[in-house]
């Protein structure tokens, strides 16, 4: 149970030095609340048609609002010189991954409830009665994504170029779920049942246990000097 | 060594006169296909270079979880020369297959699962060379071990969803479905020979320069340990 | 197995250590072991690969070829073991700016599986002489406070093994004499200490055992008992061509 | 006609790009030989 302790105390740590500042949960959010604007001017509101991009919409700004968050997550460690302080502790390279990864999870969650009810009012779309199924989606959607934004965000801390290779490291990869993702959440919106969207969840399913399970064997060799 | 050489000057030519054979069966020897005219012969580029983008990514793959096992840089050094041939195969696959695709399909592109897994997968790659040139020396290995293996697994996933998003593309079935007659498979066998031949004779010769690179960095590195105890011994 | 026998007796010994990074060379075929209660000073310039010796000896980072063994334990494969057993401060404090003093030592007493973390962190503060400062913010410290939280934050385990990296980087006049006040208390508790620094007399006046590293090599190794300060200075410029103390 | 146009930029493109690699490849190489030989030659110098 000591592992789950340190685990914890990786993830309270975090959480306790971010809400002292808020630095990154407002410009993660700002960031967001930024998005949406933008994506109605590009896209008229009055179009018919907006609700086949509205879910795009929604999983752009959470997506691109994440990448702050995960830039930062080994970002900030590294800058201040506490990663050292971190992989000198006695606990597994994965007790680190899982601490980080549970951090960013966290972070992103934030962000998301209040893009969401932005989201609301600037679009018009009632979410209360999909609440339920939508909030499945998007917590296997913030997992897939933690979880191997984390796996990159301790790669791109040490290389040159830190935010743009963070970003060109996630997306190539995370294509699949970014569609799962996307279909899901319209068929949601649009009134869809739960199981209309149960090809896509097994989808997301399977990548986040397959991609936890890569990061799990492989997370060692990257924090390895 | 010789014996190497030779091995290779032979490999060489075998390789060259494959290609002018290939070349010979898709311009004399393969009839023109009926319904797509003269066009189709791009297809005995587009396949065997598909193939070899895929099995080059393999190799990376592999040789990038043997390359965390053993921890022996020779197979970083496949895994790395094999990802740089593999992206050079799947532009060729990406450019010809639009060029394919404009006078049959009449569009450059498509969604479809194939092209959009083939895009997706020649990005990743892209990527790996990327993450090679600007990760510090200490960690590149590692790094691009790890971003082949996660790379490599993605691809499955990204095809099975792409495939539920655009169900099939129906020109693709009859782009592949074609009554192939007997002289268009020799062709296409022929081509497919020389292709991997020219895929090998690319790695081997890619391997070796960057064995060579080792090579030339650890005497530069040697002469300078030299000077540097010279250099300590004159102080001393 | 005589020569087991012997290895037994050490507590640090690392054998052929060399590190590379990409071609060039930072340590070459690096031995040394230390016995329980050692103090040993690594002097040499910049760029003599104090600091790599120093992460590969606490196993943040793995050498080329060699091996190190810290308390019986393999840093190849015994990490987490290892880690329990020592402790590292260097001019990098490991600190996190946004918590308190107090909380960073509950973090990494957490970390470390401290037992009655409350008393032992009251007692650390109270060792390096911030006892009154539990609540304050790091960031609101000053330089040589936070060396002084970041001493107590490497013994909050009580760690058999210290690794020092330029410690005194950064400290002021007094600062300097309370660290060694605190360093002499564990050379006298048994400690073992390895400290890299580029201050001869500071390093001097403390160590039991002293070391030059010059491009990679350790060029001399000696009990300090053995040698006085003065002929220590002198062969130190000798093997490393300088001319003048290293700042 | 156009089929033969599409044809004929396939293959031209496909060709170029392997004879590029090729020809960096066999570059490079050559660069590489030509740093040995001038080390040998120091070497040479020197001894």
């Amino acid at each position: 149970m000591t592992f789950i302790q340190k685990v914890w105390a990786i993830v309270w740590k975090d959480i306790t030095s971010e809400l002292r500042t808020k630095e990154m949960l407002l410009s993660m959010c700002l960031f967001s609340f930024l998005v949406l604007i933008v994506f109605n001017f590009a896209f008229d509101t009055g179009l018919k048609n907006l609700r086949e991009n509205i879910s795009g919409i929604l999983w752009v700004a959470f997506i691109f609002s994440g990448l702050m968050g995960l830039g930062r997550s080994f970002g900030v460690e590294r800058d201040k010189g506490t990663l050292y302080g971190l992989l000198l502790c006695p606990i597994s390279p994965w007790g680190i991954y899982l601490g980080k990864m549970i951090g960013t999870f966290i972070f992103m969650t934030i962000m998301e409830i209040f893009t969401l009810s932005i989201f609301t009012v600037l679009y018009n779309i009632n979410v209360i009665p999909f609440l339920l199924p939508l909030g499945l989606i998007i917590f296997l959607g913030t997992l897939g994504f933690a979880t191997i934004g984390t796996v990159f965000s301790a790669m791109s801390a040490t290389t040159k170029a830190r935010d743009v290779m963070l970003s060109i490291l996630v997306f190539p990869i995370s294509a699949p779920m970014i569609i799962a993702l996307v279909k899901a959440t319209g068929i949601i919106l649009w009134g869809g049942a739960i199981q209309e969207t149960y090809s896509w969840l097994k989808i997301l399913i399977a990548f986040d246990l397959v991609f936890l399970l890569l990061a799990y064997l492989t997370f060692g060799f990257i924090i390895e000097e | 060594m010789t014996h190497n050489r030779a091995f290779l000057k032979i490999f060489q030519f075998v390789t060259f006169f494959m290609m002018l054979l290939a070349l010979y069966a898709i311009f004399v020897y393969a009839p023109v296909e009926k319904s797509m005219g003269i066009v189709q012969k791009i297809f005995y580029l587009h396949v065997p270079s598909a193939f070899l983008a895929f099995f080059a990514f393999f190799i990376t793959f592999i040789a990038s979880i043997l390359y965390l096992y053993r921890r022996d840089h020779r197979w970083d050094v496949i895994a790395f020369c094999s990802a740089e041939i593999g992206v050079i195969f799947c532009t060729i696959v990406l450019i010809t297959g639009p060029i394919w695709a404009k006078p049959i399909w009449n569009v450059w592109w498509t969604w479809d699962p194939r092209l959009t897994t083939t895009l997706i997968l020649w990005f990743i790659y892209v990527v790996y060379l990327m993450l090679r040139s600007v990760a510090g020396e200490n960690q590149r290995s590692n790094f691009s071990a790890v971003f082949g293996i996660l790379g490599f697994v993605n691809v499955p996933i990204t095809f099975l969803t792409i495939r539920l998003w655009r169900t099939i593309h129906p020109l693709v079935i009859t782009g592949k479905g074609i009554n192939i007659s007997t002289p268009m498979i020799h062709t296409l066998i022929i081509a497919f020979v020389a292709f991997c031949l020219l895929f090998f004779w690319l790695l081997i010769n890619r391997i070796g320069l960057e064995k060579m690179r080792f090579k030339v960095e650890e005497i530069r590195g040697f002469i300078e340990d030299k000077i540097h105890l010279e250099h300590e011994k004159q102080g001393g | 197995m005589a020569q087991m026998q012997e290895e037994d007796n050490y507590i640090i010994k690392a054998s052929g250590l060399v590190k590379k990074f990409g071609f060039k060379t930072v340590l070459r075929k690096i031995d040394l072991s230390l016995k329980k209660g050692d103090f040993l000073a690594l002097f040499g310039p910049n760029g003599a690969g104090k600091t790599t010796l120093i992460q590969i000896l606490c196993s943040l980072m793995r050498p080329t070829s060699g091996n190190v063994w810290i308390a019986g334990f393999d840093a190849e494969y015994d990490r987490e073991a290892l880690h329990k057993v020592i402790g590292v401060v260097s001019h990098n404090t490991f600190l996190y700016n946004n918590l308190s003093a107090y909380e960073n030592l509950k973090f990494y007493g957490i970390m470390y599986r401290v037992m009655n973390l409350r008393e032992r962190i009251e007692e650390v503060m109270g060792l390096v002489g911030l006892r009154g400062y539990m609540n304050d913010h790091v960031q609101t410290f000053s330089r040589g406070m936070q060396q002084r939280l970041s001493v107590a934050r490497a013994i909050i385990h009580d760690p058999l093994i210290f690794f020092l990296d330029e410690p005194f980087t950064g400290l002021d006049q007094h600062g300097v004499e309370d660290f060694k006040q605190i360093l002499k208390k564990f050379r006298d508790q048994g400690k073992t200490i390895v400290m890299t620094s580029h201050d001869l007399d500071r390093g001097l006046e403390l160590c039991t055992q002293a070391a030059i590293l010059k491009s990679g090599n350790l060029v001399y190794k000696e009990d300090v008992s053995k040698i006085t300060q003065d002929d220590f200075k002198e062969i130190y410029f000798k093997l490393t061509g300088e001319q003048t103390l290293p700042v | 006609m156009a089929g033969t146009l599409y044809l004929f930029a396939a293959f031209s493109i496909t060709w170029f790009i392997i004879f590029i690699y090729i020809f960096s490849i066999s570059r490079r190489q050559k660069t590489l030989e030509r740093e040995i030989e001038k080390i040998s030659r120091a070497l040479g110098d020197h001894s």
